[in-house]
């Protein structure tokens, strides 16, 4: 059991002849994933390395392999446009990496799949992993191993190295998302920590937030009132200046709730422990589920 | 990316937004044919800096306000002469400062009322969000804490935008009635196209004001844009390089990198943003300060790389270089040649720890052995800090 | 009872300080409509002949006077705001009379409306009338008398003269809606003869159409599988040159689909008789109800 | 409105789409002084009317093709003087053809494929719809009659408005590939910017050619506009003049009246659209035919009563003229005033029969009676449509 992909997962990577989308499909096949397609406007009917066919659209893709997942590498100025195409052929999951997409485009695009049955994680996230079944996504596939901890965070290289010090430690992960570090994106980190909460292959969550937007308060909220599983939690930006972009265009505090202290404080008020070192995270965790 | 207060005006002024007439100067001399230029009195000087509170601030000279009014041409001359390559220090800037090389000389109209006015992204409703209050003028932050009633908020479908009945609804709600509700209605919605066609971030005008004659004008504009979306505003991207103040961020802006300029003594190149701010994080908690923020990200290539590491060993503040990749796009052994390339132009000055882990990392510290450069490894992020900390105190 | 439109109704006129909106309003009160309110933005305070409240906003009017119909003389460019102010007001039956607005600001304003409860009808159109009960348009009200038949038109005076023909012959209405001339518009020919297939107090319906469009194909079609009420119509537009405006915006012809002939076949088809003549409206009515 | 070619390939042009190159002329001279401009060859000079099938078209000189091809300028000159001032009919004009002051001199790229490409607005479905096909350069309504499974139409929320990909779907299956398929994409994704901030009513490309090189290319463009949106187009609505060829026509647009000039021989002056057609249909129940389509509207002056029947009066074809108002928003005596005032003008030289009901009907007679102008009065309809018959036939 996991939650969003597994063993069955059908990926279909769309920017698949681009640079980040061969090497990365690549990636994602040699842990094992199911890449069943690529997209790539105009480069239909070729293939990449042979194996994996290149379609015009998402909707021939869809057609001709069944793939219910997406990962997305189109430039930002394409990449609304290339999860629009997936929600429309009526792709599950979309899961979109691409980096500075401007704000108004992800407004659209959420605004268009409204009521629709589409998940999207992302976009500039790292993507999600069930460890040794499938990997849709950019993250290093090896320094994860199966196990018990549900992992969501709104960073990617953070994300790695709290997965590293998880697996150093031996503790295996059921599923890892990162839900991206844009202030405009689709799953967010309460509906992860309540996936988590119905998986029984999950025993206990690891949150890796950050400074900027109200997510990690929500998630506080619905982890007091709703989950019993043991969890932990890592804020970064304690020491960011106000107002200032620290890379991810989510993480200017620009209220109090943005602040790392405020989130820290809605944490404690729920009763989840928060790791206050970065190189801690391993060993908080474990302290958690003691 | 905030703008300054006269590339602003310029900005909306296309959209028929009613600014007092108003001109940019970089010398006294151009101040003063400015306001010869302007038909009402008084005029209004106003430093250029990206940061509030600019009426109360006071000169590192002694010269106090950055915002004067004048009542003729040769004031406004004395006034700029005072202003013009001072440095402004206010409640926003810290006490450092900001340099100030530009005013604004305009008319300033009789005030008879001060509102509030934004327009912005709301993130948790993901759509865009006007923020309106009667009580104009002063801190709007201080307004929502005191007396958050006298906020108002309304949300707009992205999907069928701001219908002119919603601006009306919402300057009632400002307490504007006759022919100002419709005028204020009129600038809600030339706003808010604004916004949504130049990929704003945030439009704040503070005050609106209801001027003599039953009019509405624009007295101060902060104006801030989505950096996502400068590849499709070409002209607003180009004010970018007059906005940066610090010449290490203009640096890292030519090379596209991903940096901030801080003031602590160690310099940081980390990749990804998350682990870039956990890394200043835990710097802080060893007892030091960063020097910068800087995320190479994940896209970056060997000449990138080159240049960020350049930025921080030109830093003279920097006394010790923390070096944190946690390989995923971003391959080591890149990262390790970049750094390589680096102290091949430029001996080191201070001493560098470095921390690789992820995609190619073996291949990354080979990389950095085989150079003989006087390079410290650390196997994790714990050992790596506390390095970093002490050769930098050791340096210090 | 009646279709749309009672002595219960209060009306809110849109626009009420213009030339057209007061004329019409004073009328609509000396039929005997409740015009409780009047709205012009910036006028908020004032009142028309003393009597009719004047508000700057649907919402204030709504709130202060309980109006749930709107009558709208805004001028064009400002029409479908005014649509959309009453909408959101929650005003549920909108009449609009304004000419001339812009087709794509009628399919935003559709667009917007779908999924709502308000009924639009509109724009340039004379409006709807129950006789002696509630007008809410700009139709002479002399001319209508209680009675038996439910006419639907997409045209203004043409009904006028429908109407006044079976007056003469001392067949009264049980309502008159002008859906209006326009290519995109609310309510349609199908709906209300639907509404008066299903109101008691109408016994026969008499529709007059034009050329253009699909609409009498549409009624005609409900007609023939729902409807036992006796039935009649007249086209307009038989000598209209293809491809050239005829004053309606939505009478050009410009496909097969939209020409008098098409239209007369599917109403011979659905065996609804056609009345050539448009002198003969008042005896073809009283024909189809003998 | 339709506009000519020449002035839809402007327009379109503003929107980057690819037109080969060309202008218009009003002279042979200007004809080979626009081809010497032209650098590839051949040539296309073509006639500009506001009708289709112009290349099967005849001059009624004898001269036959309203498009035609050639080698060089100099051959240019000769068929634009071939053309200019003739008169040229084509299946779609009627047997009197139209007058022909205005040609197009373009590049005629050679086309390797002719694909159907438009855009209107669904009145069923309230929404933009895109149709296409791969049989592009005959006449569509051929196609639609008998393989109508060969055109495609998408129908566009106008809401979230027209996304590349459902742009890249549509062009595949107008069985474009390769680089032909995001060339074309691109077309339609500007097309239909183009359709959304003009207010275009059609826009009809036909035939969209993929031409030499793999190139895409716009060679016929027809685009009809919202007459109810001028009034934000203001450079478009200043194109209406040209178009005009009717001088009746052109006296109702400047008196803002709905007039369309027709080619029988009573004169017809009602209020309300529906009205006035049905007012045309009994006429032609009763073996007449209408000289024009005339609604004064609700909204009219007396002044534009005045003109209205002043372009009755002075239409050489009218034998009689009917008026025939239902007073609603308009009143009937304003109708008696304009006429009575029209007439202390010039005199009449048809019969007139006048009917009159509704608002005001009563006080309109009495000011026609009063006059003591030779007016007919009816009391219906019937009576009406018969006397101007009779006093027509009479006349003629």
């Amino acid at each position: 059991m996991s939650i969003l992909v597994d063993r069955s997962t059908r990926v279909v990577v769309q920017g698949i002849t681009g640079k980040a989308g061969t090497f990365h499909a690549r990636a994602c096949l040699d842990y094992g994933t199911s890449v069943v397609a690529g997209v790539t406007p105009g480069r239909g009917g070729q293939k990449l390395d042979e194996r994996v066919p290149v379609f015009d659209s998402v909707a021939e893709a869809k057609e001709a392999t069944g793939c219910n997942a997406s990962l997305i590498f189109v430039p930002a100025p394409g990449a609304a446009d290339a999860i629009l195409e997936a929600a429309a052929a009526g792709i599950g999951l979309i899961v979109c990496i691409t980096e500075g997409i401007p704000t108004i485009d992800m407004v659209r695009v959420l605004a268009c799949l409204e009521g629709k049955e589409t998940r999207l994680i992302g976009p500039n996230c790292p993507g999600v992993i069930t460890p040794a079944e499938c990997k849709i996504g950019i993250m290093p596939g090896y320094i994860h191993r199966p196990g018990p901890v549900g992992v969501v965070s709104r960073s990617g290289t953070l994300t790695y190295e709290a997965v590293w010090q998880l697996s150093q430690r031996g503790i295996g992960q059921s599923s890892c998302v990162g839900i991206g570090g844009d202030p405009v994106h689709g799953l967010g980190l309460r509906e992860v920590v309540e996936m988590f909460e119905g998986d029984p292959a999950t025993e206990a969550i690891l949150i890796i937030g950050e400074i900027g937007g109200f997510e990690e308060q929500e998630a506080a909220a619905f982890w007091k009132t709703s989950s019993r599983k043991p969890i932990a939690a890592f804020l970064a930006g304690a020491t960011a200046p106000p107002g200032r972009r620290m890379g991810h265009a989510g993480a200017v505090i620009t209220g109090a709730a943005g602040t790392v202290k405020a989130k820290m404080e809605a944490f404690e008020a729920a009763g989840i422990p928060v790791i206050l070192s970065p190189a801690e995270i391993g060993s908080g965790m474990a302290r958690a589920m003691a | 990316m905030n703008v300054f207060e006269y590339q602003a005006r310029d900005l909306l002024a296309r959209y028929g937004l009613p600014i007092p007439p108003g001109h940019v100067a970089s010398s006294p001399e151009e101040a003063r044919q400015v306001a010869e230029g302007l038909t009402k009195r008084p005029l209004v000087v106003k430093a250029q800096i990206l940061a509030g509170g600019r009426g109360k601030g006071r000169f590192l000279s002694g010269f106090t306000g950055g915002v004067r009014l004048c009542g003729d041409p040769a004031q406004v001359e004395g006034v700029a002469r005072a202003m013009l390559g001072g440095v402004l220090v206010t409640a926003q800037t810290g006490p450092e400062g900001r340099p100030v090389n530009r005013l604004l000389v305009a008319e300033a109209p009789q005030i008879v009322r001060e509102l509030y006015l934004a327009i912005l992204i709301d993130r948790e409703r993901r759509c865009p969000a006007l923020v309106g209050s009667s009580r104009g003028g002063v801190d709007i932050e201080e307004v929502a804490r005191k007396n958050p009633e006298e906020i108002y908020r309304i949300w707009i479908d992205p999907q069928s935008g701001l219908w002119p009945y919603q601006a009306r609804g919402f300057a009632a709600r400002l307490g504007l009635r006759g022919s100002l509700l419709n005028r204020a209605a009129d600038v809600v919605v030339r706003l808010y196209r604004f916004f949504c066609e130049n990929d704003a971030s945030l439009v704040e005008i503070n005050p609106l004001a209801v001027v003599e004659d039953e009019e509405i004008a624009v007295i101060d504009a902060k104006v801030g844009f989505d950096e996502n979306a400068l590849f499709r505003h070409p002209e607003i991207a180009g004010y970018r390089e007059e906005l940066i103040e610090d010449t290490r961020e203009a640096e890292a802006m030519k090379a596209r990198l991903n940096y901030v300029g801080l003031s602590g003594e160690i310099g940081c190149m980390v990749n990804g943003a998350g682990l870039a701010m956990a890394t200043m994080d835990i710097l802080q908690r060893c007892g030091a300060e960063p020097a910068n923020f800087l995320d190479v990200g994940g896209g970056a290539d060997q000449d990138q790389v080159v240049k960020a590491f350049g930025i921080l060993m030109a830093d003279p503040k920097v006394r010790s270089i923390l070096v944190h990749i946690f390989g995923g796009i971003m391959r080591c052994d890149l990262i390790a040649r970049g750094m390589v390339e680096a102290l091949s132009h430029a001996k080191p000055k201070v001493p560098i720890v470095v921390r690789l882990q992820g995609t190619n990392f073996e291949e990354g510290k080979e990389i950095l052995q085989r150079s003989g450069l006087p390079i410290r490894t650390a196997d994790d992020l714990a050992d790596a800090a506390e390095q970093a900390v002490a050769a930098a105190r050791e340096a210090g």
